[in-house]
């Protein structure tokens, strides 16, 4: 293989941090597209731009999305990123993998791509970096044999991710990777084909601690929670007192609605369940001592985005208490009006966040069927701008 | 040609001498008895502040009854306060209790100094204000009836508490930053009566006083049309064209918004925010706005901590405990649909069941 | 005088507060106008509505404003405010008065309008209730004479008020009873002839507690502080606390920046200076021991106003410290530059805050020249879309 | 025809055997040293996880690295975290040592678990994104080269601290709410090559992309022109009409943000707020950036105190004395001018100095 030289690029191999480039460099060995793209990306370094550009649609048979479309805007000079087009190949809930899958998967893209990978993309995509129009219906057939289908990508349900949940988490209040599990087989139309003005994810987080992002990084976040009393364990607290923890300092002071006393004399810990907003502060705190309470569900809340095009955000709470228990009928039953309302109204590129924030809250929780709850606001309105319907009110005086 | 320009009269000879010997000198006060104020100063004087209520809209009799007490007991200097109480000053101590008996036998009702329910600051109402949707002085009479006793000092209450009445939604007086506000509301939209538009008003200045573009002309006619579905009843359109009108006897009222403050003791500046959205026009003592003030003054005075305005308590505990705790629905009216709507919505997952 | 019957209105005599029923009817007993007005309002208590309607407008010669024009709707029912105008009289600074100062006030009411008083009205005036346009000028004429000016009304400065500050307060941090005097005087053309897009309120609390209400309630407050140490009488605190005073609940937890901690072995309480954020919390729990610092002036603060017609605002940073000593040529001169660039740019009943929020605050900061702090925000923005004017830029790569 | 629609293997074959036995009943976790988790089941079984860093761009090479380790310590069992590391499932107890030895051995880095700078949550940058105004991967090396001691434990942070790094501001990657982001902006508005849009380009559909209305059409060259003072440089426009170039190497370069969390412990989830507004493109190394993340990490890990985020931290000391502490000159920049910028401005008298 011709060995360009990138002293740019090489400046990246030396630090403790493992190094991207030292990766694409082991790929370029035995494979020219992945020589080109370290090529191309010295030029990108040396000019600070970079050269993707525009491309047609690209794709598998029977499917509108799941593939990247990727095309170098410098092919003379870099001929084997001309076509250099990403998979985003679903991946596991939780993540998790057997060695035995991942030789697969590291076989087949050795053989049809770069042997580059993202693990994993922003979305939670196992991410196959680059190849060419030509090798993608034989990859997308070859991973299948494996086992493994495709992600989401452009105007669909994204791909699905979660925690870790259950399968190693004390906290988890939901058994996130079967929902997710559930969900991505449930939608798989809704990932694959594209059909709605824009994305629409679902993260999953089984508790409050929101560990996937969810809250932020999806239009529609599942986070679980309980509503009776955390449980607690006065030995186990006793123990971390004696043993030095100043829970004062760290825990009763840090409750954010004071729910939350110390009891010197009898040495106990004192809740108020009232109080609790179920913060997770103080179980973090202690996890041997204190734990989520019995009664579980989830929390869910809508509209998270990142700013692009009206702002960006943390999506707020649509129903503060729901249970998640299979076949999740209930949760299906609430997507299907939400992404019904959101096609029949929303624009081109409009999330569905900003789509509530256009038409109102109180019209879409009337589209969906949902009860206005004080949970769902920080705050009532502060301005005097009532809107009243002429059914609420009699004929005028 | 009459004197023009030239200001109100100087304080300087309106404050009274033991004021003017201790201007910007004073140490620290105490109150004394509810409705008393006793200002120490560096230099060892003391100055007595008898407090007593005002029922704002007053008579040249009155005036004239509250100057015989000021000449009687404090060398003829009084003053009013921003919340329409008035203040006999009482330089020499040994008047101080002679005034307390006489204020007594006349009425006067002696209160509002620190943690206390103050008087409302209103508005005008049907008395002379050309917008009002209901009365503001028959509902301050009505609701202070009510809270005579959190007034006197005779009840105790967590903090202050300060309430506002307007009458309709420009929220003068401080509606918008107080503990409690009752504000006239319209529940349907203006009519235009095309005729008399056609003659007396200006289109394009009418069509331009739409905060949302809910009218547009209505050419025909040479008048205006309001859309329904995006006006928000805010009477700007009325106050440029006379031929619209907005008044609604049978469906105007009021609304009652809660926990807003302007000091900036312990925590930031609060807006009021909406608590019950509708409650008719109920005169002569609007029999359930009071009952609802009440209510609302006795959850806060038995569940908030000493020292808790009602803003404060309720940011401790949640709205979605306060609605629970105040017995009041919640429903759409409450979620905000105006420009920063979106800024109210609750984007974590504290809160209680 | 015909007595007519308010059976509603009566109603409104009972109970234990003072009645404006009984003012009226003791007005009415001897003043056609103020009987009127009783009848006039038992009809509007009666059939739930106002009768009051819009006029021409009245004055007095050589004033755009001060006086508001008043007509009944049903002159022939009340034809005794058929007209029926109100004066604001400009309050003396703090609502100090003399008993000689308003008997003359009251008799010249009594002699030109109804008799009837707001003492005060929502902006500070001394309010005159009712007369006839032909009384105005008459009125007026007796008033000056008797050292009473006009406030103001319409599209102009409103009347200043303020607190009762230095004269009978140990928290006040500027003179704002001399302040509202010297402004007063020298804003004579500004109150009294309308030439702004919209009112403009200028209100000055002596200290943060803002007894004024001046931030909600005016486009520009000025709000007393001082930025060294405040001053602490340690005796006087271990006074309190001997005396029963729960200084941890009511003082140390509710400081909002944590600066305060009370040191049980020396007794002693120890702020940290530069964590204070001078609320005035712990002066307010504590006056004998402890006091505003020595190092005193005003914030100013932008924009507050009611929500007609954009929102409600409660007036934002602008100046964090100005010193606050006449003859005011500063703050004079920066309150110019203010009206001046409102003036310019600002559209009809547009309040400056309005106009700030429309066209941005880094361009009203430039236009009035004062630099960008980090005080005027509670935080920077959030969102990337940064505007970046040519002139900071190179020219494109 | 190929299968489709058929979902991603099922977990239930991909988790090791102690994790399928201690389903939903794991009891409570420690952190034995830094990196490594050690899981109590209520049956009394124990997992331990180990940690290590990854570049996430990687080879085949370096997944079959892995692979190799997990089959000789985990059976063969392991799995990736939301912020890109790798973790070896240990179920046998006696082999965590040897792991440890060996990842140790072999230039792995152990850590990112719990308190302490975990991998940093990135985007694909000039390597594979069309509008990268920065490389993403590049910074990413740059700032986690300095940030390996906090990664593995070395050196005690005073709570958990996310950087997220984008390569525009679409922002992917949670930079709107992580302890610090990198984000790639532009400064100069869009080019329109008016003859490729002519082209090209559908005019209605490039006029409608714009979210501030800053594009009108230019019929005479049936093209469109783009209004800077309007123009906010998002970029949208370019991704309808690619005859509209926003890239611009000489003035592009990164913004940097700070005190951002999705966490709804203790306090609410917080947006990420603007700290530097630009400094310049330095490929390959960024030192100006990895100088100001590492002034950024330090004033916090000196100032905060024990468990406060960066978020948390600012919010008690307050942005003024942040901007003081880290040195960093406050600007028009840091002023919101967007949608909902008056809900930024401070509307109390509290602050300071």
């Amino acid at each position: 293989m011709d060995e360009k030289k990138t002293p740019l690029l090489d400046e990246l191999e030396k630090g403790d941090w493992p190094s991207f480039v030292t990766e694409i460099k082991r790929a370029a060995a035995k494979n020219a597209s992945a020589a080109d793209l370290l090529a191309q990306l010295e030029t990108s370094y040396e000019n600070k731009e970079g050269y993707w550009k525009h491309g047609g649609i690209v794709g598998v048979k029977g499917y509108g999305g799941g593939v990247v479309g990727r095309y170098s805007s410098q092919p003379e000079k870099f001929p084997h990123v001309r076509e250099f087009h990403t998979f985003r190949v679903n991946q596991p809930a939780g993540f998790f993998y057997t060695a035995e899958k991942l030789r697969q998967v590291a076989a087949i893209w050795d053989q049809y791509g770069s042997g580059l990978f993202n693990l994993h993309g922003s979305t939670g995509d196992c991410i196959l970096l680059g190849t060419t129009t030509e090798n993608l219906q034989p990859c997308y057939d070859a991973l299948t044999e494996c086992g493994f289908d495709l992600g989401g990508s452009g105007s669909a349900m994204r791909t699905l991710s979660c925690c870790v949940g259950q399968a190693r988490c004390e906290k988890a209040c939901i058994d996130s990777m079967n929902i997710i599990r559930e969900l991505t087989l449930h939608y798989q139309d809704a990932i694959h084909r594209p059909a709605w003005p824009y994305k629409f994810k679902i993260k999953v987080s089984a508790c409050p601690n929101d560990c996937a992002a969810a809250s932020a990084r999806s239009d529609l976040a599942v986070i679980g929670t309980w509503r009776d009393v955390l449980e607690m364990d006065q030995d186990a607290v006793r123990e971390a007192v004696d043993g030095g923890f100043d829970i004062f300092n760290r825990v009763i002071r840090k409750c954010p609605t004071e729910a939350l006393e110390w009891d010197s004399g009898k040495r106990e810990l004192k809740i108020t369940a009232e109080d609790c907003v179920h913060c997770m502060h103080c179980i973090n705190m202690m996890p041997k001592a204190l734990h989520i309470g019995r009664e579980r569900g989830a929390t869910l809340l809508i509209g998270g985005k990142a700013p692009v095009v009206k702002g960006a955000m943390i999506g707020w709470v649509l129903v503060p208490f729901i249970k998640m228990e299979p076949p999740y009928t209930e949760f299906k039953d609430l997507v299907d009006k939400i992404t019904d309302w959101w096609a029949d109204h929303g624009k081109n590129r409009e999330r569905v966040g900003e789509l509530i924030e256009r038409m109102g809250l109180s019209a879409f929780l009337e589209a969906v069927g949902l009860e206005p709850l004080p949970q769902m606001v920080h705050a009532p309105r502060s301005n005097p701008y009532i809107f009243w319907k002429a059914e609420e009110v009699g004929s005028h005086g | 040609m009459a004197r023009t320009d030239f200001g109100p009269p100087d304080y300087q000879e309106l404050i009274p001498p033991i004021i003017k010997e201790n201007y910007g000198n004073w140490k620290y006060h105490t109150v004394p008895r509810p409705g008393v104020l006793r200002h120490v100063s560096y230099s060892g004087a003391v100055l007595h502040s008898v407090r007593v209520a005002s029922p704002r809209l007053v008579s040249s009799d009155w005036v004239r009854d509250i100057c015989n007490i000021a000449e009687k007991y404090c060398d003829g200097y009084l003053r009013f306060t921003t919340r329409n109480n008035v203040e006999f000053l009482v330089a020499d101590e040994s008047k101080l209790q002679p005034l307390l008996t006489e204020l007594d036998d006349k009425d006067f009702l002696i209160g509002g100094v620190g943690v206390s329910i103050s008087n409302i600051v209103h508005t005008q109402g049907w008395i002379h204000c050309k917008s009002a949707v209901t009365d503001a002085s028959g509902l301050t009479k009505s609701i202070m009836d009510q809270m005579t006793d959190y007034f006197t000092g005779k009840v105790k209450v967590p903090a202050r508490l300060r309430i506002a009445v307007a009458c309709c939604v420009n929220m003068c007086g401080a509606c918008h930053c107080s503990d409690i506000s009752i504000v006239g509301i319209h529940r349907t939209i203006p009519r235009v009566n095309d005729e008399m538009a056609s003659r007396v008003c200006e289109i394009p200045n009418t069509i331009a006083a739409c905060p949302t573009g809910a009218i547009r002309p209505n050419p025909k006619v040479k008048s205006v049309i309001i859309n329904p579905e995006k006006c928000m009843m805010c009477g700007n359109c009325t106050a440029v064209c006379p031929a619209i009108k907005i008044m609604d006897p049978v469906n105007d009222g009021v609304s009652i918004w809660v926990g807003g403050k302007v000091s900036n003791a312990r925590t930031a500046p609060m807006f009021s925010r909406l608590a019950i959205p509708f409650i008719p026009n109920e005169p002569p003592r609007w029999t359930t706005v009071t009952e609802a003030v009440r209510n609302l003054v006795d959850v806060w005075r038995t569940n908030a901590r000493e020292g808790e305005r009602m803003g404060e308590w309720i940011n401790r505990i949640g709205w979605e405990r306060f609605f629970k705790l105040a017995d009041i629905p919640f429903t759409d009216k409450h979620l905000d649909d105006f420009t920063y709507a979106k800024t109210t919505f609750r984007s974590t997952t504290q809160f209680k069941f």
